[in-house]
């Protein structure tokens, strides 16, 4: 029994949409931030799918690269939220909408 | 095999009291069956039948969670280890490993730093400031020094060309133990997985004398156990990896009948991993703690360049004679 | 069969995780679930064959990026999160969109699509492969990456470390 | 042809020379920008020597490739230097002449604050021209072309503080622009049917066509077009207003640009198009016309003229008709004999006009002046010497030139020769009006008048060891000016040796070889040497006429003339005022021009539309933005939601158009 690809592509659309409504209803900057990396593994099994259909590798690499790009994304975005929260006190990002203090 | 798994823990525990009872020139356990042999059971016992405490103030979900979580990481990591060589029993043959994948090593690495999540949440989820401060340290230490663990590591897969612990076990034999090779990596492996593992000289997350126990403050009886299980289970893991890694596995001498060729390996295999676990004793009752900010400046500042030079220099010498 | 009834339990834990992130109002559930869903991503990788991409999503996302994910948690002690209304755009607008969008692509993907089926282990991802692809093919990007990373690094540290112990430089006892 | 590697050295000396001097010169001394100056100026000429040595009338055109230029297509322009018979001409003429006048510069400027500004200037003018004339394609040498306009820009306004500088530099920019256009045109029309701008292939195509006797053709219409172009470079009618307000520039510059080389672009491009015009009988006729008629006009100008740098630049206008009135009647060789000759005693006249300028104080007002001979022989003599060069009177170099230029004319059309042969009167007489007038009789100018009136040259003149308070007496110029004077007074005297026993056509024979033919036939028809002498006669006979009626009216009876000016009162009047040419254009042209402009193009279209149509627009976007500002809420989730609701629409036009 084989699986088809567009089941495992539904399934990285699932979690893809998921992550954008979690991007939109959460409150919680760093719950919205890992909606982003949700994101970013729906994105990454629909590559991984399309290297086993296509064989083709790159697809493999590919998700390698989107990997290390989340890795300093997540360094570089969580320094920022902790220099968020210390100078907002509040991790809300309908608090966090003005430019000036 | 957890069964036995859980027996080598438990039977560590006791080597480790006896050992250190030695060294502080005491006796240790006797009582309990002879040279205390069956302390272990008794102490199996005793947790079990205390009462479980859970405190009003912690995050209930993750309180009990978290224990879980770490023991079962450092149980799983044992899978792809494998402890011997082919053993053959008629038309049946199979490899003394519970499943063989081409990416052992790094299935290793990945659930070890898995295991850091059962430190961090019982930390937190304790909701009590030595935990939470036992927690933090133990996560930060753990991811800083796994980078230098695995680094330490490259070098070795690069002479072996593969990530298959079987496969870089075979390029030992004839005692071309890679100790031999890279004496480097070894000692950086050696330091990272005390470190890792959050022994002594690098026990902060669990200082005593500063965070009560550190994350475990407000464990108590099958929880606390299974805390005091993960941490001697990772320490087995890291052990066979250490022998796996660089003295060449369950290779040996190997003589004698069929069946005497069979078991050889797993007793070679046994004596390394002990000589380990008995070194890790060893350290805890030779060496000092060391204080935070030193440990991790000496993680990143020198065991990781060294690390990397070591990788460096391996490529270059490997590249050099290929 | 076997690989069928994998693919589902798997995909069944990815989307319960997904969900319940969504659903739980504390971030650090909303981080295990996140957890779950990765852990059983890297399963689905496995079955698709590509072992080394399995492994590296569990050390690296798993193990390293969600640390950090959890370790921030900590620091800032972030409790259950408020319900403000702030956006009633993100709503009324944002979340139908989303939903026509994804309805759109499954229903393209489940029955406008001649995709091929995935046999089991259908490509395998050995970690010699990769690194050949991508220390000939990809060498560059690979080599502006890592460059990326050292970058992200210093800026991590420039940002979270506070502005006076910026100015006032590394201390001299450390 | 033969690849000549050393070509392109030659432009590009003294281009080095000006970008030393131009990036450098401000910070070294005079003598560092004197010595690159004239040393690169001077390898030019040299190695215009060396390459003439080597190069007779038989030998093969040298070309150098210096770079690919323009590829579109089947039509390519390359960077090429090209070098035949009329090329070397054009050359030695350039390099010798402009050497010659840099030195004279040295002594002419070397007080002045911008003196490392004119040397840079010179030699940037230098490597223009000299691109210009060893061009081997229309568009190489159109760059030669507008670099020497854009040169002539810079020295007419070299003085650019003062307004009648700058204004006279606009307006040669501005009319030079005009003939441009017709250039352009003309190259555009090359291209269309010829696919090339070489001069060997449109020459080559031009040949397979045939004579376009009847109505007007392609050819005509390049031609008249050409001609245009040259009209407006050479000061022809009805181009010609530009060059005597260009005697605003230092007088050096007059005598390198405005009279020996650049003004001269024009014949040398209609002669080196001598194929074409060879076609279009008719736009040649309109050469031949245009120039017979510039030089009658510009002469009767030049008799009311007062200012001494004035006369010579109608004088040179009219000289210009000269060469184009032989280049309408087909003899091309003619003209550039003529180029020749006149560059050596036109600018030997401009530069004996600067060194009276220079000895006296910067009065150019030939009233103020006389009896310089006294003061000043040599440059007395030199310029007598040009003086009756320039009037035809033989040996001297003008009359070789002028004679055949006439006989050649007459070969066309008496018509011409008549014309050309009152003309010639005229300029005899206003020649030696200038020389008596600046001269003769006694000195005029105010020798201790402190209050000088600096007009055009008001360069400082402290070299003499004079103090500020005025010029004292009239004095000779320095060597390093009188030099350059002897040489080209030589020249002016034996130059026209050159052309004896048609030896100069001879030699350009290769030139105009496929051209010409139509007009070799018809002077062949009067080439008898009967009539031939008998015009000599007539042409000398008349050059002595102005002369002593010059002499009469100017050293005899110095009142007369003021008495005949007021009886012809209003012909007198129109001529000193150049028959209100300028004004008659400024109310042809300028005004309407500055009115519609102001009127329609400023208030109506760049107010009412332009600046309207923005106005309103950034008005509209503050409209819109206002409304749309809400959206910008600073909140991330609206955001997120509108970047979601974009994606699914994206997303549902993409899976409709799959599905249709």
């Amino acid at each position: 029994m084989e699986i088809p690809l567009s089941c495992y592509l539904v399934l990285s659309g699932i979690l893809f949409v998921c992550g954008v409504l979690g991007f939109l209803i959460k409150r919680n900057i760093i719950t919205i931030f890992m909606s982003i990396e949700l994101m970013l593994n729906g994105v990454n099994l629909s590559f991984v799918a399309f290297a086993a259909q296509w064989h083709a590798l790159s697809g493999q690499v590919f998700v390698f690269f989107v990997m290390v790009v989340a890795a300093a994304e997540a360094a570089v975005g969580l320094a920022i939220i902790i220099a968020v929260y210390r100078t907002r006190e509040t991790l809300n990002v309908d608090r966090v909408n003005l430019l000036k203090l | 095999m957890i069964g036995v798994l859980l027996t080598a823990v438990a039977y560590s525990v006791w080597l480790e009291r006896k050992v250190s009872a030695h060294i502080q020139n005491r006796w240790g356990p006797t009582r309990v069956g002879p040279f205390g042999l069956l302390q272990p059971l008794a102490d199996g016992i005793k947790f079990i039948l205390k009462e479980e405490l859970t405190e009003p103030h912690v995050y209930r979900p993750l309180f009990i969670a978290a224990p879980i979580i770490a023991l079962v990481f450092a149980i799983t990591s044992i899978s792809v280890i494998p402890f011997g060589n082919w053993v053959n029993l008629g038309s049946w043959s199979t490899f003394l490993q519970i499943t063989d994948m081409n990416i052992g090593l790094l299935v290793v690495l990945g659930i070890t730093s898995m295991g850091v999540y059962g430190v961090a949440l019982a930390g937190w989820s304790s909701n009590n400031k030595y935990s939470l401060l036992g927690a933090m340290r133990a996560s930060a230490q753990m991811v800083s020094y796994e980078v230098s663990l695995g680094l330490s590591l490259v070098g070795v897969v690069i002479m072996a060309g593969s990530l298959s612990l079987r496969e870089i076990v075979d390029v030992q034999r004839h005692l071309h133990w890679n100790i031999f090779f890279q004496p480097v990596a070894f000692f950086i492996y050696l330091i990272s997985a005390y470190a890792e593992t959050n022994r002594t000289p690098f026990d902060l997350p669990e200082a005593e004398s500063e965070l009560v126990a550190g994350y475990h403050t407000e464990y108590s009886a099958m929880k606390f156990a299974m805390f005091f299980m993960a941490e001697y289970a990772n320490m087995v893991t890291v052990a066979c990896l250490a022998t796996l890694m660089f003295f060449g596995g369950w290779l040996g001498p190997v003589f004698g009948p069929q069946i005497l060729q069979m078991i050889l390996p797993v007793v070679w295999f046994c004596l390394k991993v002990f000589f380990f676990m008995f070194l890790y004793v060893w350290v805890r009752w030779t060496l000092p703690r060391f204080r935070y900010d030193q440990l991790m400046a000496f993680g990143w500042k020198i065991l990781l360049p060294l690390a990397v030079a070591n990788v460096v220099v391996t490529a270059l010498i490997v590249a050099w004679r290929a | 069969m076997f690989h069928l009834i994998l693919f589902l339990f798997f995909g069944a834990i990815c989307v319960a995780g997904a969900v319940n992130l969504l659903v739980q109002s504390h971030p650090i559930n909303s981080a295990l679930s996140l957890i779950a869903v990765m852990a059983s991503l890297a399963a689905e990788y496995l079955l698709l064959g590509a072992e080394f991409v399995a492994a590296v999503q569990v050390i690296v996302y798993a193990g390293a990026v969600m640390v950090l994910f959890v370790i921030t948690i900590m620091l800032l002690n972030a409790g259950a999160e408020e319900r403000t209304k702030g956006s009633r755009v993100a709503i009324l607008i944002g979340v139908p969109g989303v939903t026509i969008g994804g309805v759109l692509v499954a229903w393209t993907l489940l029955y406008r699509s001649n995709t091929r089926a995935v046999p089991i282990g259908a490509l395998k991802g050995d970690p010699s492969d990769i690194a050949r692809l991508l220390f000939h093919q990809f060498l560059l990007p690979f080599e502006v990456t890592s460059v990326l990373i050292l970058i992200a690094i210093m800026g991590a540290v420039v940002l979270a470390s506070r502005p006076e112990a910026v100015a006032r430089g590394p201390r001299k006892d450390g | 042809m033969t690849p000549n590697p050393y070509l392109w050295l030659v432009p590009i000396l003294p281009l080095a020379g000006a970008a030393i001097n131009g990036f450098f010169g401000r910070r070294s001394s005079k003598k560092a920008i004197t010595a690159v100056a004239l040393v690169f100026c001077g390898l030019a000429f040299f190695l215009a020597l060396v390459i003439a040595a080597g190069f007779s009338s038989s030998s093969a055109p040298y070309y150098f490739n210096l770079a690919h230029w323009i590829r579109a297509g089947s039509f390519s322009v390359d960077f090429e230097f090209y070098l035949d018979q009329l090329s070397l001409v054009m050359l030695l003429v350039v390099t010798g002449v402009g050497f010659l006048i840099h030195i004279y510069s040295v002594g002419y400027m070397w007080d002045d604050d911008g003196y490392y500004r004119f040397m840079a200037y010179m030699n940037l003018f230098m490597f223009f021209m000299l691109t210009l004339v060893l061009a081997k394609n229309y568009l190489v040498m159109f760059i030669g072309w507008e670099g020497v306009g854009l040169a002539s820009y810079l020295l007419i306004g070299f003085w650019f503080t003062k307004d009648s500088a700058a204004a006279a530099g606009k307006k040669a920019f501005i009319v030079n622009r005009i003939g441009d256009f017709g250039f352009l045109i003309a190259l555009f029309l090359m291209i269309k049917h010829f696919g090339s701008l070489d001069f060997t292939h449109v020459f080559t195509a031009v040949q397979s066509l045939p004579t376009e006797t009847a109505g007007v053709g392609i050819l005509t219409a390049i031609g008249l077009l050409l001609m245009v172009g040259a009209a407006g470079k050479s000061a022809q009618i009805p181009l010609y207003v530009w060059l005597p307000d260009a005697m605003e520039g230092p007088t050096p510059v007059s005598a390198l640009i405005h009279a020996a080389t650049m003004v001269t672009a024009g014949v040398y491009m209609v002669a080196r198009s001598s194929a074409i015009f060879d076609r279009a009988p008719t736009a040649m006729m309109v050469v031949a016309i245009i120039g017979t008629l510039t030089a009658l006009f510009a002469a009767t100008i030049g008799i009311a003229q007062t200012d001494i740098k004035k006369v010579l630049a109608y004088s040179t206008v009219s000289q210009l008709g000269y060469m184009f009135m032989a280049c309408g009647v087909g003899a091309f060789s003619a003209g550039i004999f003529h180029l020749m000759t006149h560059a050596f005693f036109k600018g030997l006249l401009f530069l004996a006009a600067g060194s009276v300028i220079h000895g006296i104080g910067g009065e150019q007002d030939m009233r103020k002046m006389g009896g310089l001979r006294v003061y000043m022989p040599w440059t007395f003599m030199t310029m007598g010497i040009a003086t009756l060069a320039i009037t035809g009177i033989p040996p001297f170099a003008g009359f070789w030139s002028k004679d055949e230029i006439l006989w050649r004319a007459f070969g066309a059309s008496w018509v011409y020769w008549l014309i050309g042969v009152v003309t010639a009167f005229i300029t005899s007489f206003y020649m030696f009006r200038l020389m008596y007038m600046t001269f003769g009789g006694e000195y005029r100018g105010a020798v201790a008048q402190k209050a000088m009136v600096h007009k055009a040259d008001a360069h400082g003149h402290d070299d003499h060891g004079h103090d500020d308070h005025g010029h004292g007496e009239p004095h000779e110029s320095p060597w390093v000016m009188l030099g350059p004077l002897v040489i080209l007074a030589v020249l002016s005297v034996v130059g026209g040796f050159v052309g004896y026993g048609n030896r100069f056509e001879h030699f350009l024979a290769p030139v105009f070889q496929g051209a010409g033919a139509v007009a070799r036939e018809g002077a062949r028809e009067a080439g008898d040497s009967t009539i031939e002498y008998l015009l000599m006669a007539v042409s000398v006979s008349v050059a002595g006429l102005g002369w002593l009626l010059a002499y009469l009216l100017y050293s005899r009876l110095p009142q007369l003339p003021a008495r005949i000016a007021a009886s012809l009162g209003g012909l007198y009047r129109a001529v000193a005022n150049k028959y209100y040419i300028d004004e008659l254009y400024a109310v042809l042209f300028v005004k309407p021009l500055i009115e519609g402009s102001t009127t329609i193009l400023w208030h109506d279209v760049d107010q009412g539309v332009i600046d309207a149509s923005v106005n309103e627009s950034a008005h509209a976007a503050r409209e819109v933005s206002d409304s749309l500002r809400h959206m910008q809420s600073g909140n991330l989730r609206s955001y997120a939601g509108w970047v979601a609701a974009g994606g699914a629409v994206a997303i549902a036009y993409m899976v409709w158009m799959g599905v249709r």
